[in-house]
């Protein structure tokens, strides 16, 4: 049982200054232990990770970690992380948004690196709220709840993080949370060994911006609400519907086993490469063929 | 869950990454820790300490270190090391 | 034809736009990821059909430009020369990103094929509206390399110019053409591999504990390594320390804002490229860029013709803007004429360097049509 | 056997509607008198809605110089393969400049005038497929231009198309080369005429 904190040290960046900047019994902290041990499970080296971060109080999680990390623009992490794939294959590519990054400005890109299953695992940290800014609502704000944003109350519903992404067609979600870390370690664990597009929401707390207008004061109070209401799968299908209120499950809700698309693009250039197959007049046909459809259908130019 | 043998443990707690959250404090199953005048956690009644590991897993400071009774800080285990990465589970 | 014999160098009728293709794969691009967009589509296209054709070639197309960006900028990190392609409101589109590349200086090219705007304007016409954009579009104060071409031939090279810029230089590098440029076929002889300087990156030259990814060197330039080579570095848009680390603390905030600078600005000679004809005796002066060059190419002859002594400058290098060669132009003669398909871009910045010495006249046009040559004589011979 | 020939901006507009392959025509042409005649050629082209359903054009300059401005300026030959493309681009010929028109199709032209052939019905007629009729048309071309070779521009279209597509279009090409060599003379097209109206009329066909 021993060698957790210890472990986690031997993969943080000593010229980096620690305490980290969350705040005191942010959940972002939990995760980056969550991620390390699932790295090192899989006995991953470091050289072979990449992290990839966005904009937020997640973002800043990729600068404590000695793997090859990048802190990008906010909502684009699955974009760098799409090119840095499809550059290198080999890499481990994990991502880490928050839900402001990954549902609002960067929805877009989520669901279509869940289309083309890009082999990147997507790690959505999901405090309810933009936490840097300063407790603005985001797009997985309960309805109801307070923030700076919505002093009388959010009007809107909250996205599913859970169900957008599999309806976009990732090969594996997943959902946990920062109070149930062992499991929290086994599905990031499998996000990251697993082929294609996999996605873990994490419930992770903020109860500095979101907590304290919420009826969650401290930490602790955010930890015993996320203890109550997140269960497992298993039991929250079995639970009546009149029972469920809050609660949410916890767990593995889609796998697929599709190739992901570097491995699939892997395929086609070794089909086209492969030695004896006769080398096609290149520039020729696409662009004929493109000036050809441009007169003939009736192409709207953007 | 078996009963676990109680008090086989030393618990270091670097009051410098600590920021006294309270979560350890709050959940820890045999209530060996405690938040100190300094708002920081502190080793409480070490005697009681099951080894449990959720101190260690839920510090989003990694300021807590759980170890053996007398077990020396072991060498990285990183797997660019060259060593097996140990099997936690 | 196409001489298929192994010695002669291979020609090919090829457009603009397909000749930025031949440019960026002789350069040694081997990552294109972009969004269709009238009228630089032909560049995808190509490379869609090209590269998956090639040993390690990437192609894929992501679902905006801005996803386009962040693509390139990744496959740039991981050691990847990659580019893009765009038009007007996708270069918009670019421009956070854009300003993340300068930041953390990775090496890129993109392709702006210009068009009549603002918003959709004219999609299928040219324009070359996207001249400050290219230079003042991304957020904060940073130095930009952007180069232009004004026929096919140029397309090639100054392809393979943005990319050895982009490396040299450690920094994204914009290639505005216009649709006319992107869209007229002609000859061009493809140079063989071998034949041409390809700039590669630095790498690394110390173990990876003792590298400094943003470390002031004497070109102010520092190596390159790609992820997954052993040397795990920070990279953020944040302002940063010389490991990578953010910083807020000025005087390291100032330390890598200069050295953004100074790693431009003492190379100003390299990157400053320009075309000049019948300058040596000329007292009436032309400057001009892109399509429109061509156009002033003919109206110097037609102005000859009716006994006027004109010149041109053709701006290959827009920015950093080509100063001392405007200046020596503007010593000599008595007016400088800057036709331009837009209402005064690229006249703003011969007006800052020459407004003194000489008067400036301008000729704009935003119908969407180019600027004749019969246009750019007018100006050139009347009063 | 044409020699190639000194020439200083000649230049051809090639217009008709959207979808007869007026582009590929001008790609065609122009590979073939830059890559096999050894001119210098530019090729531009109408892009988007323009393009669509209603005039498409492709316009080329050849030259033995470096060409600076690559669009045209006045036109020494317009061929216009419908009414509209005659009618909106008749008034850029220079004066001498010739117009060829699909007869069948353009049943008025602004002058008396012009060179025609029935280009699409004979495409029709004697090749069964109507795509061919732009080769027809390359083919007329061809035997028009004093500097374009048959030769070479047969290679152009072989390098141009898919294999499977040679045999169907060296066909049309030599309909339209041979239809054009009974009907007109290049000697007589290229000489200016001192008057429009003479009425002189060389429809053929």
């Amino acid at each position: 049982m021993a060698d957790i904190t210890e472990l986690i040290h031997d993969y943080l960046r000593h010229n980096k200054k620690f305490p980290h900047v969350f705040c005191a019994g942010c959940g972002h902290g939990i995760v980056l232990g969550a991620l390390i041990r699932s790295i090192h499970a899989l006995g991953l080296s470091k050289d072979e990770v990449c992290i990839v971060a966005g904009i937020g109080c997640s973002g800043r999680i990729a600068a404590y970690v000695d793997f090859n990390t990048v802190h990008t623009t906010h909502g684009r992490a699955l974009t760098f992380a799409t090119g840095i794939k499809m550059a290198n294959p080999k890499l481990k590519v994990i991502t880490i948004m928050g839900d402001g990054d990954a549902m609002s400005i960067g929805g877009n890109h989520l669901i279509h690196a869940a289309r083309r299953n890009i082999g990147v695992t997507a790690l959505v940290l999901n405090n309810n709220i933009y936490g840097m800014t300063g407790g603005q609502c985001s797009a997985t704000t309960p309805q109801g709840a307070t923030t700076q944003t919505t002093p009388f109350g959010q009007m809107e519903k909250a996205f599913d993080i859970v169900t957008l992404a599999a309806a976009a067609g990732a090969n594996g979600v997943y959902r946990g949370s920062t109070f149930h870390v062992n499991m929290l370690d086994r599905l990031v664990a499998t996000a990251i060994e697993r082929p294609g597009f996999n996605l873990v929401e994490i419930i992770t707390p903020c109860h500095t911006q979101y907590g304290r207008k919420n009826k969650y004061k401290s930490a602790v109070d955010m930890f015993k609400w996320i203890k109550k209401n997140c269960v497992p799968k298993e039991k929250f299908d079995a639970l009546p519907e009149a029972d469920r209120g809050e609660k949410m499950p916890i767990g593995t809700f889609v796998e697929k086993d599709h190739k992901g698309l570097e491995q699939l693009y892997g395929e086609l250039q070794a089909r086209l490469n492969r030695p004896g197959r006769p080398v096609a007049e290149p520039e020729q046909p696409s662009a004929q063929h493109a000036e050809e459809s441009r007169n003939i259908m009736n192409k709207e130019p953007k | 869950m078996t009963k676990k043998a109680k008090g086989q443990t030393e618990i270091t707690i670097y009051p410098d990454w600590c920021k006294g959250c309270g979560i350890c404090v709050e959940f820890c199953p045999a209530k060996v820790l405690a938040l100190g005048r300094d708002g920081k956690a502190r080793v409480a009644r070490l005697d009681e300490c099951i080894n449990c590991g959720f101190c260690e897993r839920h510090c989003p400071d990694f300021a807590i270190v759980v170890r053996g009774k007398g077990r020396k800080r072991r060498a990285p285990a990183c797997a660019e090391n060259g060593e097996t990465p140990v099997d936690k589970e | 034809m196409a001489q298929k014999k192994s010695k002669q160098r291979k020609a090919v009728f090829a457009l603009g736009n397909e000749a930025v293709v031949e440019g960026a794969l002789l350069a040694g691009c081997s990552f294109y990821a972009g969004y269709p967009i009238t009228p630089s589509s032909e560049i995808m296209e190509v490379m869609a059909a090209r590269l998956p054709r090639s040993e390690d070639g990437v192609f894929i197309q992501m679902e905006d430009e801005i996803a386009s960006m962040g693509a390139i900028i990744g496959a740039s990190l991981a050691g990847r020369k990659a580019m893009t392609a765009t038009s007007g409101p996708g270069f918009s589109l670019m421009q956070e990103n854009l300003g993340f590349a300068c930041m953390t200086e990775v090496p890129l090219v993109v392709v702006n094929v210009m068009r009549g705007g603002p918003s959709t304007g004219l999609p299928t016409s040219p324009a070359q509206g996207d001249v400050q954009q290219a230079r003042w579009g991304t957020h904060g104060d940073h130095p930009v390399i952007v180069l232009s071409a004004s026929d096919v031939r140029e397309c090639l090279e100054m392809t393979i110019t943005a990319f050895n810029f982009a490396e040299k230089y450690r920094t994204p590098v914009i290639l505005l053409l216009d649709e006319i440029t992107a869209h007229t076929r002609e000859k061009i002889e493809l140079p063989e591999p071998g034949e041409l300087e390809i700039v590669g990156r630095s790498y690394p030259t110390v173990p990876p504990e003792w590298y400094k990814p943003y470390e002031d060197t004497m070109r102010g330039v520092s190596p390159m390594p790609p992820i997954g080579s052993g040397y795990r570095h920070h990279v953020t848009g944040l302002t940063h320390d010389v490991l990578g680390f953010p910083t807020q603390r000025p005087d390291e905030v100032k330390a890598i804002m200069e050295r953004l600078f100074r790693k431009i600005d003492q190379f100003y000679p390299d990157i400053m490229l320009v075309e000049e004809y019948m300058t040596e005796d000329a007292d009436i002066g032309v400057v001009a860029y892109g399509s429109v060059a061509r156009s002033a190419e003919l109206a110097i002859d037609m102005a000859r013709e009716q006994g006027y002594k004109a010149g041109l400058i053709k701006l290959k290098t827009l920015f950093p803007f080509p100063k001392p060669f405007v200046n020596r132009l503007a010593a000599r003669c008595s007016r400088i004429v800057v036709p331009e398909m837009n209402m005064g871009q690229m006249s703003r910045e011969v007006k800052r360097v020459a407004a003194r010495t000489t008067s400036i006249r301008t000729v704009n046009r935003i119908d969407g049509q180019i600027i004749t040559p019969t246009q750019i004589c007018k100006a050139i011979t009347q009063g | 056997m044409k020699t190639a020939q000194e020439l200083n901006r000649f230049e051809i507009r090639l217009s008709g509607t959207g979808g007869q392959g007026i582009i590929t025509l001008g790609r065609i042409l122009g590979g073939g008198l830059a890559l096999g005649m050894g001119y210098h050629v530019t090729q531009t082209q109408s892009y988007g809605p323009e393009a669509r359903g209603g005039a498409s054009r492709s316009d080329l300059v050849v030259s033995s110089r470096r060409i600076s401005y690559p669009k045209t300026e006045s036109i020494d030959l317009l061929v216009a393969l419908s009414q509209e493309a005659c009618y909106a681009y008749y008034r850029f010929i220079k004066p001498g400049g010739v117009l060829l028109v699909d007869s069948g199709l353009v049943r008025q032209t602004p002058s008396n005038v012009f060179l025609g052939l029935p280009f699409t019905d004979l495409t029709v007629r004697k090749l069964k497929v109507p795509q061919a009729m732009n080769v027809v048309v390359l083919g007329a071309l061809t035997w028009l231009l004093p500097f374009a070779e048959a030769r070479v521009m047969k290679q152009a279209l072989r390098d141009s198309l898919p294999p499977k597509l040679h045999e169907l279009n060296l066909k049309a090409f030599q309909l339209g080369y041979s239809e054009a060599r009974k009907a007109f003379d290049p000697h007589e097209a290229w000489t200016p005429k001192p008057d429009d109206d003479d009425g002189d009329e060389r429809i053929v066909l």
